[in-house]
């Protein structure tokens, strides 16, 4: 399983060397990998119907408790052959569709990528390996539906959408790692083992809470839907493959995946139910006012994902096994619907549903692909749709509660999906052929087969159910944790409540068909709403946030040098002021270990105060630095008296040279400034002091505080025996401590090299983009 | 034996800087002895780092003055790891200065200051000397005021003032607070300092003590509120001097937290809240900064911000697992930063333009190179399974299992922005088509230059990229190193065991 | 009285007195001049300050700070000199 | 008996040390105080040089006060012409009753300098 | 080469002094030491013939003291009582020394006698401009200067 | 005395941060250099402080005989006296071509490199 | 400045000041002084020369540019580092020491050499900075 899901990564890695070879003619014999695939998990399926499950485990970076465990049961399977089976008609269509498009070879390679990613996500049995394929498939996505890279538009929509679904992966990531930290293991069969105490522990809505995130966000449910019409900028094989068939299923493919884990709660239904039933209706409405194929085909597939969610909320056996079925159905009948709109959009040049008429005459065997879809769209019999409508209505009406209200949304939205089914499927083809239209011509069969290829398999599993009802949906309920053998997958229940709610969908929805004409006028009045729109209320919060990020990052990244200062010296006086004066335990200073005071010292000190007020206070610059002298000197003075002549040495020489320094550069340094206005002054007088009073109180705290001297005895023990000198200062300098001094000097160097470059070093002027 | 390999290292590129000095005006020399030495340090930083993994922690005693007299150097696996990263980094911005900074620049200096910030980062990483630590510091801000200003021009001159005053800032609070600490306990040395701190009877000292090395090592690791150098100056120097700055200047101000919060103090549920504000704060603001800038390096420049803060949280957690998710991060982070910055400045010189609105074409251009520079973006963003993808998973796990939800909510927005900030970034310059950028004058266009020039320029990228790859495919290697590193780190006995020769 | 209590309770009071008053001439100014030859003496009396500590102490070793004092105290003024001198010159 | 000596030694010193500060404080111009300020306190400090010369009585301890004497009557008087022609020439005014000027006109063009009142020139520092 | 010599035998004597060892090690130390220093600054010294030097070297010492303190004593009381009997003035005194070193140290000289400064050499090194606290009269002024360090000086140095 | 030394550096630090809040270039630089001073005497007072005992071994004696003042101290401040002046000479230089090339001395007019578009 | 009496007095200081240095560089292990101190009245011993005839005859002095003197300084302290992990094994900046005992400078050892290489250094710094300044106002 491994080597199956790496095969589509390694083509997108051989593509990026051998890119050229596929330009050509050669791009169809890249479908061989779906087929391969395809042929592959086919042949898991007697194993599967059996009630085996595959399981293949790799190490990957076990430390983190993230392994490649794959594990193949009914509900992997079935979008297994989803992915490669669709896959495969996509990567034949696109040889033509996109047939000498300069980036074939970047497109294959997204195509192949993505793959791997779907393939790897619905095999995982470890949560994180699951959530690295839930984010490949997003990112693979966003190079997707950003493939016209020069549109603005398809650019934008390409982060739109890996801005949702992304911040929905963050959501899993969270979730993922809360469940694991709950559960004590990422496996996803153990914790279905663990499903009761998860349920029990005290974090279960944070967990639900963050993998419906996921989900909603990845499936498009309401009010997250909003990425999934604009995503149709994408070439249509991404819509087809990603949008319909696959990717969007993935936040399914994970509410399904958990239902045995986390499923059977209050919170899980009634959150489940209320979005998806919001969602599918509210998508459903939509497709009402687009006059865009794809817009109609978008909302449409909103919608359908809102059923599933919904009936997932359901969660009765009728209900899963309805999602089983309504998986393939939709898959099947909407990649067609997909696929001959890019056939439509391809030949015509037009996608627009009110100027699209009489194409079958030009097209026949698409028109016969579209109908068909469409048919199967509208549950009719004997199509597959048909079997998987009246499973959702079997189970509203079996359901415990508000069944009645659920039955009439389930009608309301089927007859509006019916009425986009036909939009999409059979209205482009019926009525007068318009004039600009008649040469179009039927495409390459690469294009037309695969369509035709699904629409009849639509067909046929509607008229055999047998053929997927033991093999595929019996084990895909099984896998959910229901007993799969409790529904049978008839095309005839004989007649019912279940067969006349179906006729009223049907009667309605073709009625509404025939009465209500999509138009521009309609889709203009409903875009009077968009202000209110989910999708512009995040773009409205968006734009917010940027301005607040702009806000802010104009408050702390000011400009003002003062400013900076003035935070962070704040920031460590309130810092260092609470932990001082909220401390319970305050010592007394004690004043009896400090030294006798005595006249000299304090006429030193006091005039080192008085020099530093007026370096402070001084409106000239060289006065300024003369009185930098003074309190040099009374440094100086200082080291003296307190028995570091070393010192005393160093700090005048420094100090004079500093003068020296100065003085030098002092006429063409700028006049001395002095700009702040009075307020200013206070404020950074009182922030000066207070910083002063608290390095002050630390002093004076620490001076209280025991000496440990073993060091420095050690030094003045072993200065002359061991080192061989007596000043032990020096001593330290170049022995004990000589690694500081050579870094000093070090220091030393490169600041003199600074200043020479500095000095010396002029870009010549006409070289000023002489840049690097 | 004495395990002189601990200063090889700081031999080495010393070394190095006193031959590039006499070869003042030589560039040519300059450049092949920068890039041959490097090779030569890497060299040694590999068979320091296996020496390390193999025989545990190395120390030797400078002057042969027995801990805690003389001043240690301890190579741990965290300090050897660095130093490792260090010279990776320095190998591929060696080239990368090489092929891509101007004549005059190289002629006042550039190499010999390069490589004495690569001492300086050396040092800083392995000495086990809180006031020599000090010295580091001081070698490596000096250097990169130097680095900063080399070539005067004004954006240069401006950021360098900020730059400068701010960091000297930063200087003096850690000097304050080496004097408080030497004050409390008379010793330098940090092992013996972790003994000497615990028997201090004065605990709000030790705490105030804590926080003046927490503002100190703060900011020169850009944390929130206290990093408004970065942003005002890492844009303005050449590209090689922005990567070698973005990729490693911050990390050592993190490894000097690291560093001092596990060895020398404890982390309180006092200074435990403040780190984990602050990291949560850091997080918020460097993503927020990054959302509003145009200028590429300037995008960047937020983001170095943005993603100290993710090893902040993992220090605040301080967990076993939540350390190892930092250090984790601060792998990755050294080596992607260092390449984004060399992918930065190719994107410059081909283009002469830095800003996203203006640029564009990349993809339909240089198809192969957008591929390339694709893995150090991505790898930044932490799309799984690439480089910054893993450490999160540690750092969020963690942030679950000790209640820290702010850190959640910090940790996935800073993501979400990053990936978000990427994205358009891509779409702007990668996707976009550009405007027509006036061609200027005497401008070094990429396409001009020499064959080695190129070569230089690249190469050092595809290592990165490659390297990147690893950390990202090989994680359980690298969670395997990070593990141990957080376990020496947590369980500090063996650290001070080898430097007190116990 | 002892050498030593009288250097400390005589003489180093006077020489203190005497480095206050040239202190306050430093404050005074009025010119740039008048500061510079206050440092300057300044710095003379302190090297007979710590003459007298020296002595106070038996420490020798401070006369060496006062060699240095003497040597290069000389150069500030020498700097600021050649400052004024030169800003006049503009 | 050395103490005496010593003690009497560094009493003149200190006096010349005072008598400069004393003068410094009092002289009404720059050039009067330097006047005053540079051979008081030059010879006050060698006397105090040579009583700590006296008292600590060795080869080594003399030779670097003889140097200290020789470094002050090398550079003390330099140091006073450099700061007195730089203040004249700055325009630092001569006291009200000088009575006479044979610089005038070589560094300033203007006529007399010392009938401005004294504290005039507080205005010509730099801002 | 003989300059150079004395130079160098003077430098070894204040480095001996400075040292206080008079060992032979020593003095060889100093000795090569400021021969290295000489050659490093290449710069001729002053011509002076030692022998004849040292008495009036020695007069001359005494005098300078006997201005020293003099000069002092009146400024102590110029300082000490409470109003001011100075007539000061900038003084050009016409000078017979022509060599650099000679005017500086008659300049210096000056200057350390309290109450006198010297102010400026003109440009021709023929005038020395003299600050003094107190000026009766401009002849008797210069011909103080001119009889007391000036002749000494061109004595010593001639 | 600690005391008066203790309110002395505690005077240099707030000084200097005053002087650098006060937005020009000359006294950016001497709100630098105060700082630096007063974070040496810090160490010098936190490393305690005697009188008259130099950390020199007397003459003819192989160690101390009387007490001496603790010498680790004084050569970190001398250290960080070198480094600092290092550091200072740069800034000098910095704040002149700064001004030269930017052409104000007012600190708030130096903000181009945080604006952006 | 053009004044004879500075200029006079400086050519005199300038060989006393240098001579001074050594002294003080050499007797840094025994008194106050040392390499740093040392380097540093060097330096102004130059700087005051420079002052009084300006900077081109100071440069004439010296004969070669003192930034030189910066490797040369660090490459001596920095080798008399290395040298005890060469010659006998030992870590970095170990002491060696000659047996016998010398004048002044007392032991001879890898510590004086260090100190020597600090002097040369701090006057290649001082006057790099100085004379780069001096020349470009
Ligand atoms: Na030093
Ligand atoms: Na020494």
């Amino acid at each position: 399983m491994l080597t199956a899901i790496l095969l589509g990564f390694i083509f997108s890695l051989f593509l990026v060397f051998a890119g050229k070879f596929i330009k050509g003619k050669l791009a169809v014999l890249s479908a061989l990998i779906p087929l391969s695939l395809f042929i592959y998990f086919l042949s898991f399926l007697p194993g599967i119907s059996e009630g085996k499950v595959f399981r293949q485990n790799y190490e990957w970076v076990p430390s983190l408790g993230l392994n490649l465990n794959f594990s193949l049961d009914g509900l992997s399977l079935l979008f297994t052959l989803l992915i490669t089976g669709i896959g495969f008609l996509v990567f034949t269509y696109t040889a033509a569709y996109l047939k000498g498009h300069d980036y074939l070879d970047r497109f294959y390679g997204y195509l192949g990528m993505f793959m791997g990613a779907m393939l790897g996500l619905v095999l995982s049995d470890n949560l994180l390996s699951m959530f690295i394929f839930w984010e490949l498939t997003s990112i693979s996505s966003f190079f997707l539906i950003g493939f016209n890279n020069t549109s603005e538009a398809s650019r934008k929509s390409a982060i739109l959408a890996l801005a949702i679904t992304g911040s929905g992966g963050f959501l899993l990531l969270a979730g993922a790692l809360l469940l694991g930290n709950v559960a004590g293991t990422y496996s996803i069969t153990e914790m279905v083992e663990l499903s009761n105490t998860i349920v029990q522990d005290e974090y279960y809505t944070w967990i639900v809470i963050l993998l419906f995130g996921a989900a909603f966000t990845k499936s498009a449910q309401f009010p997250f839907h909003f990425w999934l019409p604009g995503a149709m900028k994408a070439p249509t094989p991404v819509s087809t493959y990603l949008h319909s068939a696959t990717m969007v299923k993935a936040g399914i493919y994970l509410l399904l995946r958990f239902t045995p884990v986390l499923g059977g709660e209050e919170l899980w239904h009634t959150t489940l139910l209320t979005v998806g039933g919001v969602t599918m209706f509210y998508a459903a409405v939509h497709t009402l006012f687009r006059t865009d194929l794809k817009g109609v085909l978008a909302y449409s597939t909103i919608s359908v994902l809102g059923l599933l969610v919904f009936l997932i909320g359901l969660g009765t056996q009728y209900a899963l096994t309805a999602a089983a079925v309504y998986i393939v159905v939709h898959a099947l009948y909407k990649a067609t619907l997909f696929l001959v709109t890019g056939i439509i959009d391809h030949e015509t040049g037009s996608r627009d549903v009110t100027r699209l008429a009489g194409l079958r005459k030009v097209m026949l065997p698409v028109a016969i692909a579209g109908f068909l879809a469409a048919v199967s769209s509208a549950g009719m019999p004997p199509t597959v749709g048909f079997v998987g409508k009246d499973l959702v209505y079997e189970s509203t009406l079996h359901f415990e509660s508000w069944s009645v209200a659920l039955t009439i949304l389930a009608i309301a939205t089927n007859v509006l999906i019916l009425y986009a089914g036909f939009v999409a499927g059979i209205k482009p083809f019926t009525g007068k052929l318009p004039e600009e239209y008649s040469k179009v011509h039927l495409p390459s069969f690469l294009m037309w087969t695969p369509p035709l290829l699904l629409a009849i398999l639509g067909i046929i599993f509607g008229i055999f159910p047998g053929l997927i009802d033991q093999s595929i949906v019996k084990p895909f309920v099984n896998a959910v944790g229901l007993n799969g053998n409790a529904v049978h997958l008839k095309l005839w229940h004989g007649f019912n409540l279940v067969l006349g709610l179906s006729a009223v969908t049907l009667a309605l929805g073709v009625l509404l068909y025939i009465f209500f004409k999509p138009s521009a006028k309609k889709e203009k009045g409903i875009a009077r709403l968009d202000s209110i729109s989910p999708l512009n209320l995040i773009i409205g919060f968006g734009n917010g946030f940027r301005e607040f990020a702009n806000w802010w990052t104009r408050i702390f990244q000011n400009g003002f040098l003062r400013n900076y200062v003035s935070t962070i010296i704040l920031f460590l006086v309130v810092l260092v002021g609470y932990a001082m004066f909220t401390n319970q335990n305050q010592i007394p200073l004690d004043l009896s270990s400090f030294s006798r005071m005595t006249y000299y010292e304090m006429i030193i000190m006091g005039i080192m105060f008085l020099a530093i007020l007026f370096v402070v206070g001084s409106r000239s610059r060289l006065t300024a630095v003369v009185a930098m002298g003074v309190v040099g000197y009374a440094i100086c003075l200082m080291f003296v008296i307190y028995s570091a002549p070393d010192l005393a040495m160093t700090q005048f020489s420094i100090d004079t040279l500093t003068v020296i320094l100065f003085v030098l550069v002092l006429s063409s340094l700028p006049k001395y400034l002095s700009i702040s206005d009075y307020k200013m002054k206070i404020i950074d007088g009182v922030l000066s002091i207070s910083f002063g009073i608290m390095i002050t109180l630390i002093a004076l705290q620490v001076l209280g505080e025991p000496v440990d001297k073993e060091i420095s005895n050690f030094y003045a023990e072993n200065s002359y025996v061991l080192a061989k000198g007596k000043n032990v200062v020096n001593v330290i300098l170049v022995d004990f401590r000589g690694v500081d001094t050579l870094m000093e000097i070090s220091v030393l160097t490169i600041a003199a090299i600074g200043v020479f470059s500095l000095l010396k070093l002029r870009l010549r002027r006409d070289d000023r983009e002489l840049k690097d | 034996m004495i395990p002189q390999i601990v200063i090889y290292p700081l031999i080495v590129q010393m070394l190095l800087a006193i031959i590039l000095m006499a070869l003042w005006s030589r560039i040519n020399w300059q450049r092949i002895i920068s890039i041959s030495g490097s090779i030569l340090n890497l060299g040694v930083a590999v068979w320091l780092f296996i020496s390390v993994w193999n025989d545990g922690t190395l120390t030797i005693q400078a002057g042969n003055w027995e801990a805690p007299f003389g001043i240690t150097f301890v190579a741990d696996t965290f300090a050897a790891t660095l130093v490792l990263l260090t010279a990776i980094a320095g190998l591929a911005v060696s080239s990368f200065s090489a092929g891509s900074v101007i004549k005059p620049r190289l002629k006042f200096g550039f190499f010999p200051i390069f490589h004495f910030l690569l001492l300086g980062l050396n040092g800083a990483f392995l000495t086990g000397d809180i006031f020599n630590l000090y010295v580091w510091f001081e070698i490596i801000i000096i250097t990169s005021f130097v680095l900063l200003t080399i070539g005067g021009e004004k954006a240069q001159l401006e950021g360098a003032v900020k730059y400068f005053t701010l960091n000297i800032l930063a200087s003096i609070v850690f000097l304050t607070a080496i004097a408080v600490l030497y004050g409390l306990t008379g010793s330098l040395n940090m092992a013996d300092l972790a003994s000497k701190v615990a028997e201090v009877e004065n605990r709000t000292l030790v705490q105030v003590n804590a926080l003046l090395f927490l503002v100190g090592f703060g900011i020169k690791s850009a944390l929130f509120p206290l990093y408004f150098w970065l942003p005002a100056s890492y844009h303005t120097p050449p590209s090689a001097v922005s990567a070698i700055f973005g990729g490693l200047l911050t990390k050592v101000g993190v490894y000097a937290l690291v560093r001092v919060f596990t060895l020398i103090f404890e982390i309180d549920p006092f200074l435990e809240n403040v780190l984990l504000a602050v990291a949560v704060l850091t997080l918020f603001s460097g993503a927020v900064g990054a959302i509003v800038q145009n200028n590429i390096r300037k995008i960047f420049s937020y983001l170095v911000i943005c993603h100290i803060g993710y090893m902040i949280a993992g220090l605040g957690m301080m967990t076993e697992m939540a350390i190892a998710g930092a250090v984790f991060y601060l792998i990755h982070d050294i080596l992607v930063k260092t390449n984004l910055f060399m992918v930065s400045g190719v994107i410059y010189k081909i283009k002469a333009n830095h800003n996203i609105r203006k640029l564009g074409d990349f993809y339909a251009d240089h198809p192969k190179m957008s591929l390339l520079f694709a893995i150090p973006i991505f790898s930044l963003v932490g799309i799984p399974p690439l480089s910054g993808f893993w450490p999160k998973l540690s750092l969020v796990g963690e942030g679950w299992s000790t209640g820290n939800y702010m850190v959640i909510v910090g940790i996935l927005f800073a993501s979400f922005v990053t990936l978000f900030v990427i994205v358009k970034m891509w779409g702007e310059v990668f996707w976009k088509s550009g405007e027509k950028l006036p061609q200027l004058r005497n401008f070094p266009y990429f396409k001009n230059l020499s064959k080695v020039k190129k070569v230089q320029m690249v190469a050092p990228i595809i290592m990165l990229s490659f390297i990147s790859l690893y950390l990202g495919f090989g994680a359980e290697n690298i969670q395997t190193l990070a593990n141990r590193i957080a376990f020496e780190l947590l369980d500090n006995q063996e650290y001070i065991n080898a430097v007190l020769r116990k | 009285m002892t050498l030593d209590d009288y250097l400390y309770y005589i003489i180093l009071p006077v020489l203190s007195l005497s480095i206050l008053l040239v202190f306050i001439r430093f404050f005074k100014g009025p010119s740039i001049s008048d500061r510079v030859v206050a440092v300057d003496l300044l710095v003379t009396i302190g090297i007979g300050i710590i003459a007298i500590y020296s002595i106070l102490t038996h420490q020798p070793t401070f006369l060496d700070i006062a060699l240095i004092l003497a040597l290069i105290g000389f150069l500030a003024t020498v700097a600021y000199s050649y400052y004024i001198q030169k800003r006049k010159n503009k | 008996m050395t103490d005496t000596f010593i003690g009497i030694i560094a009493t003149l010193g200190t006096l010349f040390v005072l008598l400069a500060g004393v003068g410094i404080l009092r002289m009404p111009d720059t050039y009067l105080r330097m006047a005053v300020t540079t051979k008081a306190a030059t010879l006050g400090i060698g006397l105090i040089m040579v009583a700590a010369a006296i008292y600590f009585n060795d080869l080594s301890t003399t030779t670097r006060v003889l140097a200290v004497i020789i470094f002050i009557l090398l550079t003390a008087p330099v140091g006073a012409h450099l700061i007195g022609k730089a203040a004249y020439i700055t325009g630092n005014q001569l006291w009200e009753k000088t009575v006479m000027d044979d610089l005038e006109g070589k560094y300033r063009k203007t006529g007399k300098n010392f009938s401005l009142p004294r504290n005039m020139d507080k205005h010509k520092e730099d801002h | 080469m003989k300059n150079r010599f004395l130079a160098n035998l003077l430098l070894t004597f204040i480095w001996v002094a400075l040292t206080g060892g008079f060992s032979f090690a020593n003095i060889f130390f100093g000795f090569v030491l400021s021969y290295f220093l000489l050659f490093v600054i290449t710069r001729g010294a002053a011509k002076a013939r030692y022998f004849k030097l040292v008495p009036k070297l020695i007069s001359f010492f005494f005098y300078f003291i006997y201005q020293l303190v003099k000069a002092n004593v009146q400024v102590a009381w110029e300082v000490g009582t409470p109003s001011f009997h100075m007539k000061p003035g900038i003084v050009g005194v016409p000078l017979d020394v022509q060599s650099d070193g000679q005017i500086t140290m008659l300049a210096n000289l000056i200057t350390l006698t309290p109450g006198t400064l010297s102010l400026d050499v003109s440009e021709d090194k023929k005038v020395l401009y003299v600050y003094s606290m107190y000026i009766t009269n401009r002849e008797d002024f210069v011909k103080e200067i001119k009889n007391g360090f000036e002749k000494r000086i061109l004595e010593i140095s001639s | 005395m600690e005391i008066l030394l203790a309110i002395i550096i505690g005077t240099l630090y707030a000084s200097g941060i005053y002087m650098i809040l006060r937005r020009s270039l000359v006294k950016l630089i001497i709100g630098i250099i105060l700082l630096g001073n007063g974070a040496n005497l810090l160490i010098f007072l936190l490393g305690r402080i005697a009188k008259g005992s130099p950390p020199i071994i007397p003459g003819d004696s192989k160690v101390f005989l009387d007490a001496y003042s603790d010498p680790l101290p004084q050569a970190l401040i001398l250290t960080a006296i070198v480094i600092s002046f290092g550091l200072q000479s740069f800034a000098i230089v910095l704040v002149k071509r700064a001004h030269k090339v930017v052409k104000t001395d007012d600190l708030d007019e130096m903000n181009a490199t945080d604006e952006y578009s | 400045m053009k004044t004879i009496i500075l200029r006079t007095a400086s050519n005199y200081m300038l060989p006393l000041l240098l001579l001074f240095s050594v002294f003080i560089l050499l007797r840094g292990h025994y008194l106050p002084g040392g390499g740093f101190v040392g380097g540093l009245i060097a330096s102004i011993a130059w700087v005051l020369h420079a002052f009084a005839n300006g900077l081109g005859d100071t440069r004439k002095l010296l004969r070669f540019h003192p930034g030189f003197l910066m490797p040369a300084g660090l490459a001596v302290s920095f080798f008399s580092g290395v040298a005890p992990m060469i010659f006998a094994g030992k870590p970095f900046m170990t002491g060696l020491w000659y047996p016998d005992s010398l004048p002044i400078v007392g032991n001879l050892g890898s510590a004086l050499f260090f100190d020597i290489g600090v002097y040369l250094v701090v006057q290649g710094v001082t006057l790099t900075i100085i004379f780069s300044i001096s020349e470009s106002t």
